[in-house]
């Protein structure tokens, strides 16, 4: 049933597993250690395979424009997203600020759920791409602290700084690119067996916990998230998407290439930000930032997003 | 009690992302030491917290302290900075130590 | 102690199966809060209790809850649910906490 | 040397060699939350490979039969059991109760390690296998808890219900077939990295940490494990083997069906079962049957068992 | 308070290579029963203790025994044994305990 | 770029970026479970690859002279070590014989990472290495407590005993060595994906933590480590180097299997030796021998001393 299959991704599947076990109040249970040690495996995997994909075909010239305009939609994303946050939704100053910077931010697994079905589709992207993920994943917070605390006083301790520029996220991302650039072709055949082969199945074995984990997040929020917040963390990545796709097509990326800058504007953090704004913005709810962005953009982004997106891209 | 000393436990649940500025106030404050817990779950005026996501921001410690009577008014009179708006409690009990010395 | 409230510290180790129930009989009872912590292994009359097999029917927890008497009073007179026949330890302490009126 | 690799299979060595540093008290030691991975890793592995091999094969006419069969085992095996426990070995009647439960249901890895060794043989079962191991988890709670209170009173509160049809272990094992069978062949290539290449050194893994719990919960228990007891750890097993032999003959499955058959009838549970006896049964005594399965069926059934079962099977 | 009975809290945190030797000494002094729970870290005279290397030789834990007066006095006489020259603290704390024939 | 790659391997960046990340003080974190767990893997991979190339090679003239040697380099190298901590170094006695008997020792992750880029280079060694790396763990331990403690009095408690003779990584490797040449080469084909495949990717992940972990311990020890100290961890690898690379050659080994004795005897041990020593020399300061092995010698051997070793014995 190779259409089938191509409908319902397996990894999605297994996410859908994991959401429908924690909404049954299954006792289904991944360790909290093998979920970070998959995070930290997926993106070791994501910067290796990228950056030796880049030592091997070379940039092209799309890769400057590409990386620019990630850094751009991250910076700037979280522009509109607190506009709606204080108007439609009504949220107060700081958790409005935090919470559009997680939606300028990206979304480690959503990228690697959509490598995922490029490549159970054969199709291919730019290979450098990863570093398009690790180059959004920050810039997103400088202006969410704008937004919330104004420009004037001292907007980063020297904790935060390090909090944003050395976050292990990101730390982790660029090193394993460089690294995969720097062994080319002949580390990236050494470690196929670990970067290539695994990945289906550590993917399905991440999504599942992920599933599980969002619906523990919805179930710890109860009543606590407001239908305007739900619609916000829905029409959000739509938005994200849009500005992503636009930006693509400009530049002229692959179809593989558009779908994954489109899936990175459409994706929320829910790793690097919610660290960085704990440390930055006491004041703010985490229990929103959190839940939206694990609980319900996420789930919308596995779900019915990634097909919309690659759609839309033509991949 | 035969060799023992009067002392005060100081118990902190806090945020494991602001544990490292508990510890380093209470170094400041001239705690001769500490003793970081892990914590699974809690509940409190924000609701439920529960440890283990991959931000790490729902994670809490409990943090042990005990001290002489001096830290013990340091750290109360410090309590703007411990608690500031952020969830936390302190709770201080009274306590016998071997090694009085030591605290 | 200036600032501070006296309060009391229950703490209860019990089967890691039967944790929800207890939450639950604390929030039921009118605890403002509590905090739950791992624990690597035990012993008391059912012999030795260690800890991380895989149906989890050996883990034991440590739940603090911090709370004025009438709390207090509630929990002891709720012991049979509480404790039943079940392997389960109950303690309660004097404590002085900071922020009295969140507990 | 291929044949002392058929009789001396390499995870029955490695759970050997657990046993054996746990009998000498060494500190070789595999993290709980490891541990717990490889046994959910087990479980989708095995899932996942029924699955898309029932896609790819058809059911056939045996699988509604081997089912049935299964379920009945399940639920009827605990009758006996709780017999010789209440008469020879003398149990109070709700421990004998939960014990009971315990032999009805199956164990993952044992299955895990049979199928290991019918693989290493080059010996294929009907792809159905792993839905009949995951149909005979939880009915055997059932009968254990109904011999054990009785059929007067509410017998299942619906923390029990939950306990017993969403279990973890029930939700990954049917999930991850259920992915499976809609991943077909496609998918089954994709992930065969994972749930295939890795497969014996998660077991050789796995069981040298089972091989060290036993040990564990064997100096535990200490003199607290009477001889009638150990035997009926023992002969139990070959009771509910000879059962299950006879259900597989019966049907008409395969070798490789039959001892499979035959191995989820001797195996005991030490996960779902202990966990909803826990809460369903908590007078019972837990050491009594965490035990006997971990400590005393469990090694029987992979240094002695197996090989047994699999020549009586013709397997 | 109705039905509790007096008891003492013992709180030792000690290395965790140490701990089996400190249980046992809890078993032989007459000790009903402990349990010991994780530590993530810890400051003292010896510096900074973070548990989790690869040889867990920074590892400590915090055993909880609760006792009568025999025992504790029997514990504060081996202080010896439980301390020696080793990192490790000790304290003792009232408390009131349900099922107090337990202890 | 295969040039850049043999002097740059893959895993050794890795360790690279652990250590860069933990002095930048990244929040970069892997599970201690996780760590552990890779460690274990590392262990049964070593002895499995290494007992079933045996089974298929046969042990030749040099095995037992190489066990020898490695068990007298054990033995006799925390002799000069002791010399050095207690003369110029000036550390007190039973510091000074616990430090010497971590460099008796061995790393097995330096093993491996020396093994690593042997592979990678095609060169290939005696299959009984890991059996060597087995028998040089612990009679180091017996002469660091001798120079500690004097001949005179009970030196070894029967706990004690234990912890040496049957240390978890002793247990594990030799365990390993013995399935893998039970298995031989059927087995050995059988488990090619965990043992082989994966190598790589996981000793990436290691040392990548490896190095995260050699920063933490710096940095905990701040200013307590004396110039006079760090210098003895860099010379004494030298000079065991030297010593192991003497004895490889007068034993006539290939150059893979020189380069292996000599990085034996290089390296110094971070498991098994720390334990130990815990446990037998509670005054001792585990501050000053944890902080020498895992943040001054491995590195140094990782990134400088496995190249030069190589080098030096023509491999
Ligand atoms: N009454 C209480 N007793 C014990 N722990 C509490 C109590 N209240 C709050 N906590 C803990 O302190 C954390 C922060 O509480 P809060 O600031 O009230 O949200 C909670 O997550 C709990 O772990
Ligand atoms: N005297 C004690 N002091 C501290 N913890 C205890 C004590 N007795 C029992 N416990 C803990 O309570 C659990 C249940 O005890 P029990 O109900 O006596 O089997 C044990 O597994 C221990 O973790
Ligand atoms: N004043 C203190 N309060 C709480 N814990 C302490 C204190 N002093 C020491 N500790 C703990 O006891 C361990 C050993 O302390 P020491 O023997 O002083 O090095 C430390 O690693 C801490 O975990
Ligand atoms: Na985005
Ligand atoms: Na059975
Ligand atoms: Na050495």
């Amino acid at each position: 049933m190779p259409d089938l299959n191509i409908l319902l991704p397996t990894p999605v599947l297994f996410f859908a597993l994991g959401m429908l076990a924690g909404a049954l109040r299954s006792d289904l249970a991944v360790p909290d250690s093998l979920a970070k040690g998959l995070s930290l495996y997926l993106m070791m995997a994501i910067g290796l395979k990228g950056g030796a994909a880049l030592a091997i075909a070379g940039a092209g010239g799309t890769m400057l424009p590409t990386l620019a305009a990630g850094i751009l939609l991250s910076l700037l994303l979280p522009l509109p997203a607190y506009l709606a946050l204080r108007g439609p939704v009504g949220l107060d100053r700081t958790t409005a600020g935090a919470v559009a910077a997680h939606y300028g931010s990206v979304s480690v697994v959503t990228f690697a759920a959509a490598q995922g079905v490029l490549s159970a589709r054969g199709v291919s992207a730019e290979p450098f791409m990863p570093a398009v993920l690790a180059a959004m994943e920050t810039p997103a917070i400088v202006t969410g602290l704008l937004l919330a605390r104004g420009a004037g006083g001292a907007v980063f301790s020297s904790r935060l700084l390090r909090e944003v520029f050395l976050n292990g996220s990101v730390v982790l991302l660029l090193g394993s690119f460089l690294i995969g650039w720097i062994g080319g072709a002949a580390a990236a055949q050494q470690l196929a067996p670990f970067t290539t082969q695994l990945w289906q199945g550590a993917l399905c074995f991440f999504l599942l916990e992920m599933g599980l984990m969002a619906s523990r997040q919805l179930r710890a929020a109860g009543r606590g998230l407001p239908p305007a917040l739900i619609a916000f963390g829905v029409l959000m990545p739509l938005f994200g998407a849009a500005c992503g796709l636009g930006c693509g097509l400009l530049i002229g990326l692959s179809p593989g290439g558009v779908a994954l800058l489109t899936v990175l504007s459409a994706s929320a953090s829910y790793i690097a930000v919610p660290a960085a704004m704990r440390m930055a913005l006491p004041e703010a709810d985490a229990g929103i930032y959190v839940t939206l962005s694990v609980a319900v953009t996420f789930p919308f982004n596995i779900l019915a997003g990634i097909p919309l997106y690659l759609w839309l891209a033509g991949a | 009690m035969m060799d023992t000393t009067r002392r005060k436990r100081i118990e902190i649940v806090v945020e494991a992302v602001r544990a490292e500025q508990v510890t380093e106030l209470l170094d400041r404050l001239g705690a001769k030491g500490w003793t970081m817990l892990p914590v699974l779950s809690g509940r409190g005026r924000r609701g439920l917290r529960r440890s283990g996501d991959l931000s790490g921001v729902q994670d809490n410690v409990l943090i042990l302290c005990i001290a002489g009577e001096a830290v013990v008014e340091a750290v109360l009179g410090a309590r703007e900075e411990l608690l500031g708006a952020r969830p936390a409690i302190v709770s201080i009990t009274d306590c016998d130590v071997l090694r009085g010395e030591h605290f």
